[in-house]
C-alpha cells in the first residue's frame, strides 16, 4: 500500500509537475522583467517624500461634502451587497462539491461565476445602463453582480472546506438536502459568510467608482477626481474618511463575527 | 418490523484499504447485536454502509427491503431516504452542529420526517415537537441544558445530545458506533439501559458497536465479532466463550497492521 | 421610440413640441475631471429655459453614456469632440448646439533640459498620452504628430498612461507628454513653467457638443437649439458654475460637417470611425 | 445561569439594536433611491439584444496579440501575488486574535491593512511610479500591496476560525509560537490559504488595468481601450480569453485543492 | 522529581458554569493517579488548568516549582513552556493535525524542545528524531502507518498516534484525559500497559481521567473521585470499596445537572 501510495503521488506530481514548471517560468519571466532590485526600491523611497507632502496636511474643506457622498455609497454598497450575497447563497451551494446535485451543474454553475467574475464592472454598467437606465439602480445592480461573483466563490470553497461529521449527522436521519444544507451547512458556514459578507460590504464602498460610471455620484467619483485634479490633500481627505468608515464596520464585523464563530 | 440483512459486503477504499472483507449476517427483528473487533477491524465502516453514509463496493444490504448499496449507488433518493428514515445513528464523534443550541440539535432528529425543513428550527418548530424534543432530552438527562450551544458540554454530555437526538428521530434500526465511549460508567449504563428498554418496548433493532466486554454481554442478545473486516465471531450472547473473546482482540494481524490485503504490498 | 419622453409621455415641453422630461447626460467630457460636480444651478437653468423636467446624470464614462444613448435611456447629452464623434457613428446623436472652449488645444511638451530641441528629434521616443480617444489626451497630439510626418503608430513608442502620465513626464520616465490644456495648467501648478519646453503648439480644437438623441423629435431638438441661443448667458453661467473649462465659453450653431478635420485625426490616430 | 446567558443576549442585542436600526434605515434608504421596481428590471431585458449584437460576433483579428498581453499580465499578477502572499502570512498572524502577541499590536495591524486596502490601486500605482519609475516593478509592486490587503484579512478571518484542538495539542508540548504556527496553525489553514491566494492571481489578472497606468502594459489597457472606441466585439474576444485564463487557473486550483484539503 | 501539588483550586467559564469548586491535593512523583467522576464532573477542566490550557480562577497549581495559573495570568511564557515541556497531554479528542502524516503529528511531540522549529518536519528532521518518532510509533504498534495521513485513521488508531506523541515528548508528568475510551480492550490494556510501564521505569507522574473503573482500580496508585467540581474521593486503589465509587456516580446533583452554584439561578 505504501507503494501504491507513492506511486500515486508520483503520478500527480508528474502531472502537476508538468503545470508546475509552466508556472515556474511564467514567474521566473515576470521577476526577470520586473527588474526589482534592491537599489531601485531603496533609492525610491527618497523620492516619495515630495509626494506625501503634497498630501499632507489633508484639505479638509468640502469633508462635510464627503461625508454625505460616503453615506450615499455606503448605502448603495450595502443594497447591492444584500442582493448580492443572497444570490449567492443558492449558487455556492450548486458551485461546491459537497453540495451540487451533480458534476455537471457544478461545473456550469461554477464557470458561470467565473465568467461573472471576468465581465469587468464597465461591462455590468453598461448592460444595466441598457436595461434600466442611468442611476443609482444600475449602480446597485453592478455591486450585486460583483459580489456574487465574490461571495458566489468565497461561500463555495468554504462550503466544501466543511467538516463532513455534520452533515453526516443530519443525512443519517434521512433529512432532505434542504434540510441538510438548512441545518448543518448554513450553521457551521456561517460565521465565515458573515466574516466575507462584511468584508464585501466594505469592497464595495472602496470600488464604488462604478457608481460614477453610471451617474449616481458616490465617493468613488469624488476621490477619482480629485486624484486627476491632483489634489492629493484632498483624495487624502476621502482615504482616511473611507478608512475611518471601513474601520468603523470593522467593528460592527468583529462584534458580530465573536457572537457568530 | 424491518429485518437487516446484510451479504458479503466488502468495502476498499480509494487509497486500497481493504475495511471489509465480504461480511454476511441477517439480525431479526428486535434482536439487540453488539458488533465487537479491534480498533481498524471496520466496525464503523460497516454501520456507515448499512445507513449508506459509505457505497460499499460490492455485496447487498437489504433495509425494509431496500438494498442500500444499490439505491446509493443508483443515487436513488426516495429509497436511500426511506432506509435512513429507519436508521438512526449514534456517532463516535458525536457530531452536534456545534454553534447552535442544544435543543435545535436534538429537534434536527426529525429532520427527516417534516416537509418543511424551516419548521424544524426551534423558532418556527411547532409546539408538540419542542415538547417532544424536551421530553428526549430529559430522558437522556439534560433538560437542564437545553439552552446552552453545543460546543460548551463535556464530551459526555454531548454523547447524551446525540443520542436524544435520535431518540428524536424515532427510527427502526439503531445503529450505534460506541455510543458510550465518553461516558462515566453510570450514564454509560443509564444509556444502554435506555437504548436497550427502547429496543424492547417498540422491538427494534440495535446495532451497536462497542468495547467494553462486560457491557456487550450484559446488554446484547447477539454478538457479532469482526476481524480484518471478516466476521469470526457470531453467536447469542449467553453461549459466548472467553477464549473465542480475546481471540478477537489478537494480536498478530488485526489491529496494529491495517485491514489490507497483503499482495498489495510490494 | 417608446422610451423618449417617458417621464411625462405627453409633449408639453418647450412649447409643446418636446417631451415633459428629458435625461440629460454630462459624459463629463474628459471624465469628471474640470467639474465642481455641483450641477444643480445648470440643471434649474434648463428646466427654466427649456420649460422641462430635467433628469440629470453626471456620467464619469463615455462608454455608458452611449449606451444610455443607444437605448434610449437619455435624451440630451454633453459631450467632447471625439465622444461626440464616436457616439454618433455608434448609436447616432444630433448635434444641437456647440460651446466653444477658447485656448483648447494640444500640445507636446519635453522637459526643460530634454535633449529633444525640435519636432523631428521626438523619432524612436517615448511619448505620454492619456487614454484612448480623449480628444486632448490623444487624439490631438498624434494629429500633431502626423502633421510633421510621423507615424504615430511606428515612428513613436506611445504609451496609454491615463492618470499616471504627468507623474510619470515629471519623472523622466517618458521623452515626451501629449498634454492638453488641462495639463499644461496643472504642469505649472505643480512643477511652474521653467519646468518644461513645449515643443509643438497644436490648433484649436474642435467645440464641445450638446447633441440630442435621434429619436427626440425634429421641431423639439429645433426649439432647444433656440432657446439654448437665445438664453446662452445664462446658460453659460450656469455651467461655468458647474466647471470652470467653460470659461470664455459661447454657444454656436452647429453642423456636422465641422468635425470632418476630426474625423481625419482619428483615422490618422488607427482609431477611424 | 439560564437568566445570566438571557441577560448578557438581551444587552448584546440592545447595542446591537441600536446599530442595527441605523443600519436598517440606510439599507431601506438605498432601497428608496434605488427604485428597483420589478416591471423596471423586466422591461429591460427586452432592451438587452441591441447591445449584445454589438459584442457578437467577437472580432479575433487581433486575438494572438491579446494573448501575449495576458501572458504578461499573468506573470505579473503572478509575481505581485507571490509577494504580497508572503508578505500576507506574518501580517495575518499579527492581526489575528489568536496568534497576534498582544491586543495592541492586533488592532494596530489590522487598522494599518485596512488602510492599505482603503488607499486605492490608483494611488499605490502613483506612488510606485514616483518611487521606482514607469514599468512593470511598479505595476507588479501595486498588485502585490493589494494583495496584501486582501490576503492579509482573509487569511487572518481563517486563522481565527481554526479549531482550538491542533493549536492546544502542540502549545502542550512546549511548543514556542513559531512551532505552533509552523506545526499547526499553517498545516490546518493551508487549504485555505491556497484557494486565497489562488484567488488573489485571478483576481491580479482581471485588474490589471493598473498595469497599464504604469506603462507596464498588459491585457487591462487593452481591455479599457476596446471599451472607449465602443469596440465591443474586441472587447468581447479579450473577456473570453481572459475568462479561459481563468478557468484554467481555477482547474488548476481545483486540482491543488484536492490534493491540500 | 517534579511535584505536581494544586491548592484550592477555582475554575469559573465566563458564562457562570463552575467546574472547579477549590480542588486541592498534591502527587508524589512516580505516582499513577487516575482521576475518576461522572460527566460533567471537572476532570477535563481540571487537566487542563494544570498545564495552563485554560486559566484557573483561583488557587494555586504546582508544577516543578512553577505556579501555573500565576505563570498564565502574567503571561510568562518561559515559565510556562517549562510547565508545559514538562508535562505530555493525551486529549480526549485526539487533536491531530489532521492533514499532515502520522509520522510527522509524531515528530511534533519533540517542537517544544527544539531551537528551531523547521527541524520537526519530516523533511528536514534530524535522522535521530526521525528514528526516535518511529520507535514511539512502534511502541504504539502503528509503525506500518507511519505515511499515512492522520484523518484516514480509525479513532483507535488516532488515539495511539495521540499516545506516540506523548511519548516522543518525554515529559515528567502525564496528563491522559480518557486516553483509551475508544480502544479495543485489549488494545487498551496495552495503551494502559505501555503509560504504566514508562511511568514505573522513569519514575513519572500520571494524571489520567477515566471511566473504566476496572482498570482504573488495576492501574491506578491513587484515585481522586470529582463530583460537582469538588473532589469527594482520594484513596489509595487497594482501599477503595464499593460504596464510595458508586456514591461517585450518583444521581441527585452530579450528573445531569451542570456544575452551577445554586446561587446564580434566578
Ligand atoms: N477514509 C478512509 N480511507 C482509507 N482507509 C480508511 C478510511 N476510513 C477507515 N479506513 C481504514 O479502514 C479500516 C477500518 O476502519 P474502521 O474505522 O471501520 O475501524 P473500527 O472497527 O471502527 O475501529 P475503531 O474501533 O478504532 O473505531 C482501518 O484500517 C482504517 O484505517
Ligand atoms: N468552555 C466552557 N464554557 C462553559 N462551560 C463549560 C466549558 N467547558 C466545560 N464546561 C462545563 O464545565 C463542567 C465540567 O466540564 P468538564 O469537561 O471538565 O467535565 P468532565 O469531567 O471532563 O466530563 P466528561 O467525563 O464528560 O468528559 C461541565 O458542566 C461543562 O458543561
Ligand atoms: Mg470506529
Ligand atoms: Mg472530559
Amino acid at each position: 500500500m505504501g507503494e501504491q501510495l507513492r506511486r500515486r503521488g508520483g503520478g500527480a506530481s508528474g502531472w502537476g509537475g508538468g503545470g508546475g514548471l509552466i508556472i515556474l517560468g511564467l514567474f521566473l519571466h515576470g521577476v526577470y522583467i520586473a527588474q526589482l532590485t534592491p537599489e531601485r526600491l531603496l533609492s525610491g523611497m527618497g523620492r516619495l517624500g515630495g509626494f506625501l507632502s503634497q498630501a499632507i496636511p489633508p484639505d479638509l474643506t468640502r469633508a462635510s461634502n464627503f461625508f454625505w457622498a460616503i453615506l450615499v455609497t455606503f448605502e448603495m454598497a450595502l443594497v447591492g451587497t444584500v442582493i448580492g450575497v443572497l444570490l449567492s447563497l443558492p449558487v455556492a451551494l450548486l458551485a461546491s462539491d459537497n453540495t451540487s446535485p451533480n458534476r455537471l451543474v457544478r461545473n456550469i454553475t461554477r464557470n458561470t461565476v467565473a465568467a461573472v467574475r471576468t465581465i469587468p464592472d464597465l461591462v455590468w454598467a453598461l448592460i444595466f445602463v441598457v436595461a434600466i437606465g442611468l442611476g443609482p439602480a444600475a449602480g446597485i445592480l453592478t455591486i450585486a453582480v460583483d459580489n456574487l461573483g465574490f461571495c458566489g466563490r468565497f461561500f463555495s470553497e468554504r462550503i466544501e472546506e466543511l467538516e463532513p461529521g455534520p452533515v453526516e449527522a443530519l443525512s443519517s436521519t434521512g433529512a432532505s438536502q434542504l434540510g441538510i444544507i438548512l441545518g448543518a451547512i448554513f450553521p457551521c458556514a456561517f460565521p465565515s459568510f458573515v466574516a466575507t459578507s462584511l468584508y464585501a460590504v466594505e469592497k464595495s464602498i472602496r470600488s464604488a467608482v462604478v457608481l460614477g460610471l453610471v451617474g449616481a455620484g458616490g465617493i468613488g467619483v469624488e476621490l477619482s477626481t480629485s486624484m486627476r485634479l491632483f489634489r492629493y490633500d484632498q483624495a487624502l481627505t476621502i482615504i482616511v474618511m473611507i478608512w475611518l468608515v471601513v474601520t468603523a464596520s470593522e467593528q460592527v464585523s468583529t462584534q458580530i463575527r465573536r457572537r457568530v464563530i | 418490523m424491518i429485518p437487516l440483512s446484510i451479504n458479503e459486503v466488502c468495502k476498499e477504499f480509494p487509497d486500497g484499504t481493504r475495511a471489509l472483507n465480504g461480511v454476511s449476517f441477517t439480525i431479526n427483528p428486535g434482536e439487540g447485536t453488539v458488533l465487537l473487533g479491534s480498533n481498524g477491524s471496520g466496525k464503523t465502516t460497516l454501520l456507515r454502509c448499512i445507513n449508506g453514509l459509505e457505497t460499499a463496493t460490492s455485496g447487498q444490504i437489504y433495509v425494509d427491503h431496500i438494498d442500500v448499496i444499490e439505491a446509493k449507488r443508483r443515487h436513488a433518493r426516495k429509497a436511500l431516504k426511506r432506509v435512513r428514515l429507519q436508521t438512526g445513528m449514534v456517532f463516535q464523534k458525536f457530531h452536534l452542529i456545534n454553534n447552535l443550541g442544544v435543543l435545535q440539535n436534538v429537534l434536527f432528529g426529525s429532520l427527516g420526517r417534516t416537509q418543511n425543513p424551516m419548521k424544524m428550527f426551534s423558532i418556527g418548530a411547532a409546539k408538540e415537537e419542542r415538547m417532544r424534543a424536551m421530553a428526549c432530552l430529559d430522558r437522556v438527562g439534560l433538560a437542564d441544558l437545553a439552552k446552552r450551544r453545543a460546543d460548551t458540554l463535556s464530551g459526555g454530555q454531548r454523547q447524551r445530545v446525540a443520542i436524544a437526538r435520535v431518540l428524536m428521530q424515532d427510527p427502526q434500526i439503531v445503529l450505534a458506533d460506541e455510543p458510550i465511549a465518553s461516558l462515566d460508567p453510570k450514564s454509560g449504563r443509564e444509556v444502554m439501559d435506555l437504548l436497550w428498554e427502547i429496543v424492547r418496548e417498540r422491538n427494534l433493532t440495535v446495532v451497536c458497536a462497542l468495547h467494553q466486554l462486560k457491557i456487550a454481554q450484559e446488554y446484547g442478545d447477539r454478538l457479532i465479532g469482526l476481524r480484518c473486516g471478516n466476521v469470526v465471531m457470531d453467536t447469542p450472547a449467553d453461549r459466548i466463550d472467553a477464549d473465542q473473546l480475546s481471540h478477537l482482540y489478537d494480536d498478530d494481524q488485526s489491529q496494529s497492521v491495517p485491514a489490507v490485503p497483503l499482495e498489495v504490498t510490494p | 421610440a417608446p422610451n423618449v419622453g417617458e417621464g411625462g409621455g405627453e409633449m408639453t415641453g418647450a412649447g409643446g413640441v418636446c417631451p415633459a422630461t428629458l435625461r440629460f447626460a454630462d459624459t463629463g467630457t474628459e471624465g469628471l475631471e474640470e467639474l465642481q460636480r455641483d450641477f444643480a444651478a445648470f440643471k434649474e437653468v434648463l428646466e427654466d429655459v427649456l420649460d422641462v423636467d430635467v433628469e440629470f446624470f453626471a456620467v464619469t464614462d463615455r462608454t455608458v453614456a452611449a449606451a444610455a444613448v443607444d437605448s434610449d435611456q437619455v435624451d440630451i447629452i454633453l459631450a467632447g469632440p471625439s465622444e461626440y464623434l464616436a457616439i454618433r457613428s455608434n448609436v447616432g446623436m444630433e448635434p444641437v448646439v456647440s460651446i466653444d472652449r477658447p485656448g483648447y488645444n494640444a500640445n507636446i511638451v519635453v522637459l526643460a533640459d530634454s535633449d529633444i530641441q525640435n519636432p523631428e528629434d521626438l523619432r524612436g521616443k517615448s511619448i505620454a498620452l492619456k487614454s484612448a480617444g480623449s480628444t486632448s489626451g490623444h487624439i490631438g497630439p498624434l494629429a500633431l504628430l502626423q502633421d510633421l510626418g510621423f507615424d504615430p503608430n511606428t515612428d513613436v513608442d506611445t504609451q496609454l498612461l491615463e492618470d499616471a502620465r504627468i507623474e510619470a513626464f515629471a519623472a523622466g520616465d517618458v521623452d515626451a507628454f501629449g498634454a492638453g490644456t488641462s495639463d499644461i495648467r496643472r504642469l505649472n501648478e505643480r512643477y511652474g513653467e521653467d519646468f518644461y519646453r513645449v515643443l509643438v503648439e497644436g490648433p484649436e480644437l474642435p467645440r464641445d457638443v450638446i447633441g440630442a438623441n435621434p429619436n427626440i423629435p425634429a421641431e423639439c431638438i429645433e426649439a432647444i437649439k433656440e432657446r439654448l441661443l437665445a438664453n446662452q448667458e445664462r446658460v453659460l453661467d450656469a455651467l461655468l458654475e458647474s466647471s470652470p473649462k467653460y470659461g470664455e465659453s459661447s454657444l454656436h450653431e452647429v453642423s456636422d460637417s465641422e468635425y470632418d478635420g476630426m474625423r481625419k485625426a482619428h483615422e490618422a490616430a488607427g482609431v477611424p470611425f
